[in-house]
């Protein structure tokens, strides 16, 4: 049965549908590491820049990286107090999102800030990595606290 | 190179919904605008450049084959031009290739958005899907988040403010109230503006453009064609294209990208953080093309006024900095001396910009193009019925449309030539 | 919980799903003729040209065309026989495509053919406009039969 | 106008599904080859055209900015460009236009799609997608339904045979088997062919290319640039581009669109009825724009190979057609004629085209151009391992992309200049 919102103009509900079966490709370690509470960023041997989310291929050169275990303790580099959001995480409302900055990393990384009341977060706070035990095998694995 | 003309522009009153009317036939009430404006016929155009940003807006995909259709223009050449919020500045630069290049002599370039089959969180959900779905957008990330987060870096930079970003909106909608074009027509107050519900912080929802439904167009005409055609020539004199990273927290920290007759000691201050979270990269690259084409050394004295993409109040402020028309740090300083209003030095966004005539991605980039045209050709009485908004002796105005967090951004340079 | 189906490289399922409230806009009377088991057309007052699926404005000389109701009945433009459909209409194969022409009109009308035998099927055929009772409120609402 | 070169090209290994790598690493690896190439490194590049198709695909909106940045292109111009199956020819196009207009002297044109990540019925969606979703998909239609109402109508009209456009197939096979890029490595015969299991009546499955992941590459530069980069010089010297109404129905049917040096009187047995649905109106008027900027008057024997747009072996019959290699309603005895053979008179799809290369849409107009500039340069040994393809004293080619049931296609001769 089709849904009619008006006649008009005639007006009708379509649902669609898609199944993704999504691959993180020759990033799959940075995913497969939450698990083991660990932050894989990679580094470039010819210019040295280092990259956290991580890439095959440097940004900057575009040579081969190397992977890395990245520090899990950074501080606070800029953040925002969410309290709308796109349709998928409307229940998670409100919620914080933080870059964070790493020790030798030269990206600041995002993720979410939770533990910490909004009016007591200020830029250049440290804070640390908490991993999921269950994982999702997604980038929302991993999110930060007050160190 | 051949120089190139806008010629006309047409375009559809900017509402929340319009299911009255597809997609296609929006553009064709724009362009039939167009046209009656310069006096053509659809037979005088020889090509189009068609804008939209997204297939999940509606479902269709290759929906500028069905546009280019309904126009009337098969078999004529075309291609659509896609870049996020970009997509309209995007496609004027296509079609200045395409005449310049010498494939075409009178180009249509048209674009629109339909937002409104889904709901506003799905919209917005599409348009955080413009972001890194592997890394950004799991985590919750959409595009006022991380507009958000810039705008917190630059208040800790440079000491901005909540209220000067208030500032940017109260102007955009006192603007757009004299234009009938426009979604929005509300006159607000700062402290309206900072009383309203929060968004993300610092933002609040009047500081952020809204979805739309709309359709615009540009004709744009080699010089040659361009005299046959009209007396009020408009130039597109300079054209820059900007892109940065995906990832936000990509962006290099470094030294500002020098404009025309800037020295580095300028920008000393910065000690090498540019353009990081707080600033737009791709912008200045814009802009450092464009004035390089145009010969502007000193924007904020040689332009007249000019059209930026607005999708926050905060990329406004960001933006000033990105175009030189103060100093990096300077941009909230810059609203509070009064100098991007209808009446001061360097109007920024007479029309209303984003925030108050609505965001039709595909559409809003060209929106400009066309409100800059009558600026320069002295006819914002004729298609706005009064002439509040229109900019003395403008000569020489500036069009900025940017995509997500500055990915891509196009900066052109029009100027009057009669 | 994420459907997991390869960990080297990861490969997650990641489902979506859209709930469009489309529009017909300018041509909605043709979606509502189908009820009333007619085709509504278009016809360009300047250019004469005639339209079906019917149009807002002339497509060849761009013109505000006006509504005029097409015969049912017309002939087999031509045809194919689908035994592979796009996963929406998998259940449905095989199933036959048809382009109607119609006396007085321009352009040929897609649709579907029932009641007739692939093999008996031939460029020519006369065919007729049947309409669905239980309409869903789109293009399916109508298909063909032999004449 | 500036002359505009290709001047080298890259390509991955087309495959059914290619999960090792995200689409910007399979960008990178066709650029790095392409830079090899040339001898060129990340620096001399100054803008780039992405191309590909449907954000359905992969559900990341903007995917452009996440390639541009992935290739280390930022903060340099670019744009997306997009049109259905005809993607990758119109980004070489636009990378035509951004040379010839003098805003860039070295592009990268990329394109890639990477359709794994959905199933096979999904995929064909779509695409299906890709035509009209208000009267055309509804009903069940979908491409290879479209493609094989054309054949029947073409068979009605003009005699043409199943085993006609089985022949075409196998003849793609047979040259791809010697492509180490394409998907497809198999030998098939005529019988096979008709035997297979049918799609839609008369199109059996393998006359129809497959889905595919893949991305490609070319440079392009100004005449200039380009000689101080390559002996081997390849000029682009002619350019053409045709639309066609969304719906197959809706085409006109009446008079051919003449190229140079054709009468009317040519056509006269068609009566007025052309296209309708039997040939491809859009595919013509690209080849009239190409050939008169190119001078040529008999493609037959002016042009040493083409890369057509296959994605049925019925619409590459269609297509020998509106390139007039001969008349229209000859297609079926062009054939078995044997003139498309990598022997015959004028080559088409050495290379195995779509139907055996494989179709990763955004990256398949593009790859048409890296074949073709390796005939032209006379590279298919080094880039092949065996000159088995190469067409010998191969001076002018020309490449053919093309959108669902010919909504946009796109024409470009390539000449050697060396
Ligand atoms: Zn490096
Ligand atoms: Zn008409």
């Amino acid at each position: 049965m089709t849904d009619v919102y008006s006649f008009q103009p005639l007006m009708i509900g379509r649902p669609y549908r898609i199944e993704y079966i999504h691959s993180y490709g020759e990033v799959s370690q940075f995913f497969l590491g939450l698990k083991e509470q660990k932050l894989y960023a990679s580094r470039c041997p010819r210019c040295g820049a280092t990259w956290l989310p991580p890439r095959r291929d440097c940004g900057k050169c575009g040579a081969k990286c190397n992977w890395f275990e990245a520090s899990t303790e950074g501080k606070i580099h800029t953040y925002s107090v969410l309290h709308f959001a796109g349709e998928a995480f409307l229940n998670d409302l409100p919620f914080v999102l933080v870059y964070v900055e790493f020790p030798g990393i030269d990206t600041v990384f995002l993720s979410r800030l939770v533990g910490v009341k909004p009016e007591d977060i200020v830029i250049g706070m440290s804070v640390k990595a908490r991993f999921k035990r269950l994982v999702e095998w997604n980038a929302n694995d991993v999110y930060f606290v007050p160190a | 190179m051949r120089r190139v003309c806008v010629i006309s522009g047409g375009i559809t009153k900017f509402a929340k919904a319009n299911p009255e009317l597809t997609q296609e036939a929006m553009c064709k009430d724009a362009f039939d605008r167009a046209l009656a404006d310069a006096g053509l016929e659809l037979k005088d155009i020889d090509s189009s450049i068609c804008t939209y940003f997204s297939d999940h807006f509606n479902g269709q995909l290759l929906f500028d084959s069905l546009t280019q259709d309904y126009l009337g223009l098969c078999p004529k050449p075309s291609m659509r031009i896609e870049g996020g919020g970009a997509t309209g500045g995007l496609g004027i630069r296509a079609g200045y290739m395409n005449v310049a290049s010498g494939l075409s002599d009178v180009c249509l370039v048209y674009g629109f958005e339909k937002m409104s089959e889904v709901n506003t969180a799905k919209g917005n959900e599409f348009i955080a899907l413009a972001s890194d779905t592997d890394f950004d957008f799991p985590v919750g990330g959409f595009y006022s988040g991380y507009y958000a987060t810039m705008a917190q870096r630059h208040m800790h930079e440079f000491g901005t403010t909540a209220e000067q970003f208030a500032r940017i909106a109260v102007k955009n909608y006192d603007n757009a109230f004299y234009n009938p074009y426009a979604q929005k027509h509300e006159r607000l107050t700062v402290q309206d503006v900072l009383n309203a519900p929060m968004i993300a912080t610092p933002i609040t929802r009047p500081m952020v453009c809204v979805m739309s439904d709309g359709a615009a167009c540009v004709i744009l005409a080699s010089e040659e064609k361009a005299k046959q055609i009209t007396r009020r020539l408009v130039y597109i004199t300079g054209l820059g294209c900007g892109t940065d990273t995906m990832r936000l927290g990509d962006r290099p920290r470094g030294d500002v990208i020098l404009l025309p007759g800037e020295e580095p000691e300028k920008y000393a201050y910065l000690k090498g953080r540019w353009p990081g979270v707080a600033s737009f990269r791709g912008g200045r690259e814009a802009a450092r093309q464009a004035y390089l084409q145009a010969g502007i050394t000193d924007p904020l004295h040689q332009i007249d006024f000019a059209e930026v993409h607005d999708a926050y109040a905060s990329s406004e402020l960001q933006t000033y900095e990105d175009m030189d028309f103060c100093k990096y740090g300077d941009g909230g300083k810059f609203v509070e001396a009064g100098l991007p209003y209808l009446d001061g030095e360097l109007p920024v966004n007479p029309s209303g910009g984003l925030i108050a005539c609505g965001h039709p991605v595909g559409a809003t980039g060209i929106m400009q193009g066309v409100f800059a045209l009558w600026q320069l050709q002295e006819t914002i009485q004729d298609h706005m019925k009064s002439d509040r908004l229109q900019v003395k002796d403008a000569r020489r105005g500036l069009i900025h449309s940017h995509a997500g967090t500055g990915t891509y951004i196009t900066v052109h340079i029009l100027e009057r030539g009669w």
